[in-house]
């Protein structure tokens, strides 16, 4: 049951040019998310742009205590919402809706659990590797990014026992090349994971689906499709998934309901916008 | 001052209070289940269907304009039949009193969906989404034509003892001629308005911005447009309006009140706001209390009009 | 990369780029000139002018609205000889392209005045402004009637050598058929959108907002109409298109030129930033330069349509 | 010539729960400022609320060597705009386009001068208390509000020779009663002076032209339409100014061009939304 908090900005953090991390004091929606699930957030209410827009959560805040403080986002600029989340400081408020959406499946029986990212979508694998860590599944994290300044919270995975492999497009830090590339190489090199999860480009994911496809390991895509309410009511999020008995190959489901996780052996690729 | 009574009539049909969800914008109702009490609201229109189960156009399906939005949905739904089986019992344990909205490509798809939906049980009402193409009359929107609309909704009236809602769209010259058609074929409200027929261009592609090309602008860069509309139709006809477009506070459902709407529809709104409702009627009811009324109907249609004489010299020359 | 140039042709009329002043959004353009350089512009539209002085509408007259603005002006004016013989001379000494846009309560006072324009000098085009009441059919406006649109565009060919151009009123079922019956009557080019009929109602007094309750609405609000009603009437017609509606930016400007504008106005815009005009000069130009264009008719119409399956499936169900 | 600049907001003193005074940096259009003219004033261009917002030019501020660093307004919490000029904090932006419309005439012979303000009403006089003081003419504030806490920059005025009558119609400070009283008891004590300037409310204005014109005394009122464009361009800022020769009694002209300032006896006061 998702609520709508006026949450506090506790921080901002510019990591980047073009990259921060939000602390909102949002509790209890912190308390009610699972990893891979979203909030739907908008400044005032009134004010322009008028639709809210999707972000997963990142972390889960906690005191020293342990007690829920909040949750963070993980922010790219990339156009009016985004630039203003980036400008946002301590002690203004954003409207946050959620937790929503379909969260990943931790796998049973427990095996190991790769996590390949693309830039921002880093996002949704900070509350994944917390929970992995708490089923006691040995996690690796595939990270890559155009350049190392795409390359942000390394440390945090590491200091949860997670193990991390970085690429990046120009060289400048861990392998040189696509995150696909080093996760092609990790499969080639030994035994598939119990589940390959990923976020990041459409194409990167299309590409991670298809590998694991491949190796027969299980896999799931966290989409971002262009979202109007993140609550199943306005039917602009849909994915296309592949149902062989139809005409059209697949039928068109709401990512905020049915997603934004998927089984990479799920979506009809072909028919998603970006995919090439 | 005494309470204050949000309950109102529209036509046939008893509304606890002039708020009413509106079609698309709401998905079945039971999405929203878990965040508003849909016994609490006047009514719920739910997402406009079909007989059959459609796939719905292409994404994208949405894009965001000043202060409105466009969708090109392509009306997705479950088909009727899915619907009374497995939507219809849910909104029924909730409550919720259920404006159906109906589309077809023939008057014939309308008349065989209204008769199927008056044996279901939990239907309040029939709004009629005459914002489809009409296949027979080569592709012209029923809605844009009054033999179009007559036709629909005559069928429709022959076909069930349910209240039918002509649902108009506003891409027409004159709103209030379809007003009165509708009214002349035995609607027992309208509602006003659908969305605007519009598009947008990425201009770095040079590729529409909806897969379908064109969408519908709906928000409140409409709501202007929208409150003339339903003001000029009440000028038009004796029948109860449902006025809806842009509304987002509890203002702008008064604004629809006093131009004449005897209920207010929400769509666009739920979208940025779902807890919108409870806000919407406390607001409702405080201006009510403010100003002394103890019903809603006391300021349906109380515009307050400038004498006769500056109203005529502002038709001589047209309002530029 | 070749340097781009920014000339158009609008029919008969070449302008030195496509930015256009909009009329009534400008005034005469003479009391721009202190902040703009009216010969930098493509040209300039001219406040709506009658036969006669017009005293216009009582205030208030304006009023904002989401993204928006209504506007009841109520075409207060000097008259066309009060204009000729102290306004033109100050535009041609500042060396503006002038279009005059005229309006009539009669075909008969259109063309007289096209005869006295024709007879003046400096006079570039004429725009004609048809969402004025046509007396003589009820007051129907002549722009929201096939036959009034014809009358006034043959009568205005006829007695005038000067390109014609009636300015489309969006307030209407098909906008490309009242694009066409131009075309037919002898227009050069046509310029759409003029504002949208609407309203707003103060909540507190009841009133209007406006003197004259109804007003037209312009600004970012409309951008999605006005340019699918561009694109709709480039596929329809063979004469050049002024679009117009919302535009604030250079990428507006781009919008519309892709959708089929050959020249864009700009209104509503004016009254936010005067300064507007050289930031779209600029900006245009930097995109025609990064995208390799060395003229603006490259992208006059050169929107990228989906596969024409989508689009048929598209008109299937209609937008939602 | 009217020019537009992004001015950076210098200090912003909240006087009252409804009133606060902003300092812009925009030393040209000071400059260029003269006594009874206004600026027309937006956030952000691209930003909600659409349109432009004149405002008088109240201070024209100087650094200790005389210089001109920029205007301030003198703004009252009436709407959205006026909510963000409250809410405003130094080093944020205001666009501020002028100077525009029509300046107080400063009457030749020089002889004495009574200023009638009404609440925020005060704000163009500061400029022409300036002025009056350099043309040596002596100067009287007639300043009402509601209360005492509307009126401010009193001692302002007094520090530039200006003798001050302050009325409130709770009787909170100076006389009780409207400020039209004062004027009117003042009129019927003496000599009329050589010009009565006055702003304020509709009513009070139309009040003040009565009684000056009673008194056959010049006034001059500044009127405030809504404006669009306060360029001439949109034609919505009309106010009807007599002329017995034509039908209405009068025509409709600009007040952004031919006014805000108008003498007192122009006005078709009936004409006047609100003026009653
Ligand atoms: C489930 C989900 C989780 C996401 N998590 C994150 C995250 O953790 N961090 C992050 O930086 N981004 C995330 N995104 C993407 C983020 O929502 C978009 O970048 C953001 O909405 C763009 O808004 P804007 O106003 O800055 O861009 P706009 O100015 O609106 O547009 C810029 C670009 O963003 C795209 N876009 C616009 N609206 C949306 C939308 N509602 N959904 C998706 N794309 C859109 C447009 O197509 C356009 O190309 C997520 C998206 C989804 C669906
Ligand atoms: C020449 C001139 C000088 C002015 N000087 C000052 C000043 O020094 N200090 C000050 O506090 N106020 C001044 N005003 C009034 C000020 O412009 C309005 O209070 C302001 O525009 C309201 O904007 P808003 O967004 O807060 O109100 P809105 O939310 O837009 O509306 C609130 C109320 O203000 C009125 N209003 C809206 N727009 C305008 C407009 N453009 N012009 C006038 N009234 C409007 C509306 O009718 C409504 O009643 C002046 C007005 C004029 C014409
Ligand atoms: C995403 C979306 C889907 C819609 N679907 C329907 C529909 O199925 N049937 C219908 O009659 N109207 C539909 N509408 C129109 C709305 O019911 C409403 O008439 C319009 O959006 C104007 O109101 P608003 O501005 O409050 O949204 C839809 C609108 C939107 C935004
Ligand atoms: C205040 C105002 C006055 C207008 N007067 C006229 C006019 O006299 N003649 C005319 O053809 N259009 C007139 N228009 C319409 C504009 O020229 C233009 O068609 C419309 O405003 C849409 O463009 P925009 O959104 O860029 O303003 C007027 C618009 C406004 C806002
Ligand atoms: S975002 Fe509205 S249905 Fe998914
Ligand atoms: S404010 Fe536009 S003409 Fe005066």
């Amino acid at each position: 049951m998702p609520i709508d908090v006026d949450a506090l900005v506790m921080s901002n953090d510019r990591l980047s040019a073009t990259c921060n991390v939000l602390k909102l004091a949002a509790p209890a929606v912190a308390a009610a998310a699972r990893p891979g699930q979203f909030v739907m957030v908008k400044q005032d209410l009134a004010a322009a742009p008028l639709l809210r827009r999707p972000f997963s959560v990142f972390e889960v805040l906690r005191d020293e205590r342990g007690d829920i403080l909040g949750l963070s986002l993980l922010n790219q600029r990339v156009g009016i919402v985004t630039e203003a989340l980036y400008a946002l400081e301590p002690g203004e408020r954003l409207r946050c809706l959620g937790p929503l959406g379909r969260a990943f499946s931790l796998g049973s029986p427990p095996g190991e659990a790769w996590m390949v990212a693309g830039g921002v979508g880093l996002a949704p694998f900070a509350t994944l590797a917390e929970a992995l860590r708490a089923a006691q599944v040995p996690a690796t994290l595939l990270y890559g990014g155009r350049s190392k300044a795409d390359l942000v919270y390394v440390d945090w995975f590491r200091r949860r026992g997670v193990r991390v492999r970085l690429t990046t497009e120009d060289g400048s830090r861990g392998e040189p090349g696509l995150v696909t590339g080093a996760l092609e190489r990790m499969l080639a090199a030994g035994a598939p994971p119990g589940m390959i999860y990923a976020c990041g480009p459409t194409p990167m994911m299309r590409a991670v689906a298809a590998l694991a496809c491949r190796h027969r390991c299980p896999a799931e895509v966290s989409l971002e499709p262009v979202m109007g309410c993140g609550l199943g009511g306005c039917y602009s999020c849909v994915v296309r998934v592949r149902d062989e008995r139809l005409p059209a190959g697949g039928r068109f489901v709401r990512s905020c309901v049915h997603g934004p996780v998927f089984p990479g052996d799920r979506i009809a690729w072909d028919a998603l916008a970006g995919a090439a | 001052m005494s309470a204050v009574d949000l309950a109102v009539s529209c036509g046939p049909l008893r509304l606890k209070n002039p708020l009413v969800a509106a079609s698309g914008c709401f998905g079945y109702g039971v999405e929203y289940a878990d965040v508003v009490d849909l016994s609490a609201l006047g009514a719920v229109a739910v997402k406009g269907l079909f007989l059959e189960e459609r796939e719905g156009h292409a994404p994208p399906r949405i894009v965001e304009t000043p202060s409105g939005m466009l969708n090109a949905i392509g009306l997705q739904g479950i088909g009727v039949r899915r619907f009374v089986d497995e939507v219809l019992p849910q909104l029924r344990a909730r409550e919720a009193v259920t404006i159906v909205n109906i589309c077809g490509t023939t008057v014939d798809e309308y008349a065989e969906l209204a008769r199927i939906l008056s044996d279901a049980p939990g239907v309040a009402a029939l709004e009629l989404n005459i914002s489809c193409p009409n296949i027979k009359a080569g592709g012209i929107t029923f809605g844009c034509s009054l033999r179009g609309l007559t036709d629909v909704v005559s069928a429709v009236r022959r076909s069930t003892p349910l209240p039918v809602i002509p649902k108009l769209t506003p891409n027409v010259t004159d709103v209030a001629s379809f007003a009165r058609a509708a009214e002349e074929a035995g609607a027992d409200a309208v509602s006003l308005v659908n969305t605007f027929l519009a598009m947008a261009i990425d201009i770095e592609s040079r590729r529409p911005r909806l897969s379908n090309v064109l969408g519908g602008l709906s928000g409140p860069a409409i709501r202007p447009i929208a409150v003339r509309m339903v003001y000029e139709c009440r000028q038009a006809i004796g029948i109860p309006i449902m006025g809806m477009g842009g509304v987002m506070t509890a203002d702008d459902v008064v604004e629809f009140l006093i131009a004449g709407a005897a209920a207010v529809q929400v769509g666009t709104a739920n979208f940025v706001d779902p807890f919108v409702w409870p806000k919407l009627l406390e607001g409702l009811t405080g201006y009510l209390a403010r100003h002394g009324h103890s019903t809603v109907s006391d300021i349906v249609g109380a515009i307050d009009l400038p004498a006769p004489d500056a109203a005529r010299a502002g038709r001589e020359v047209g309002p530029q």
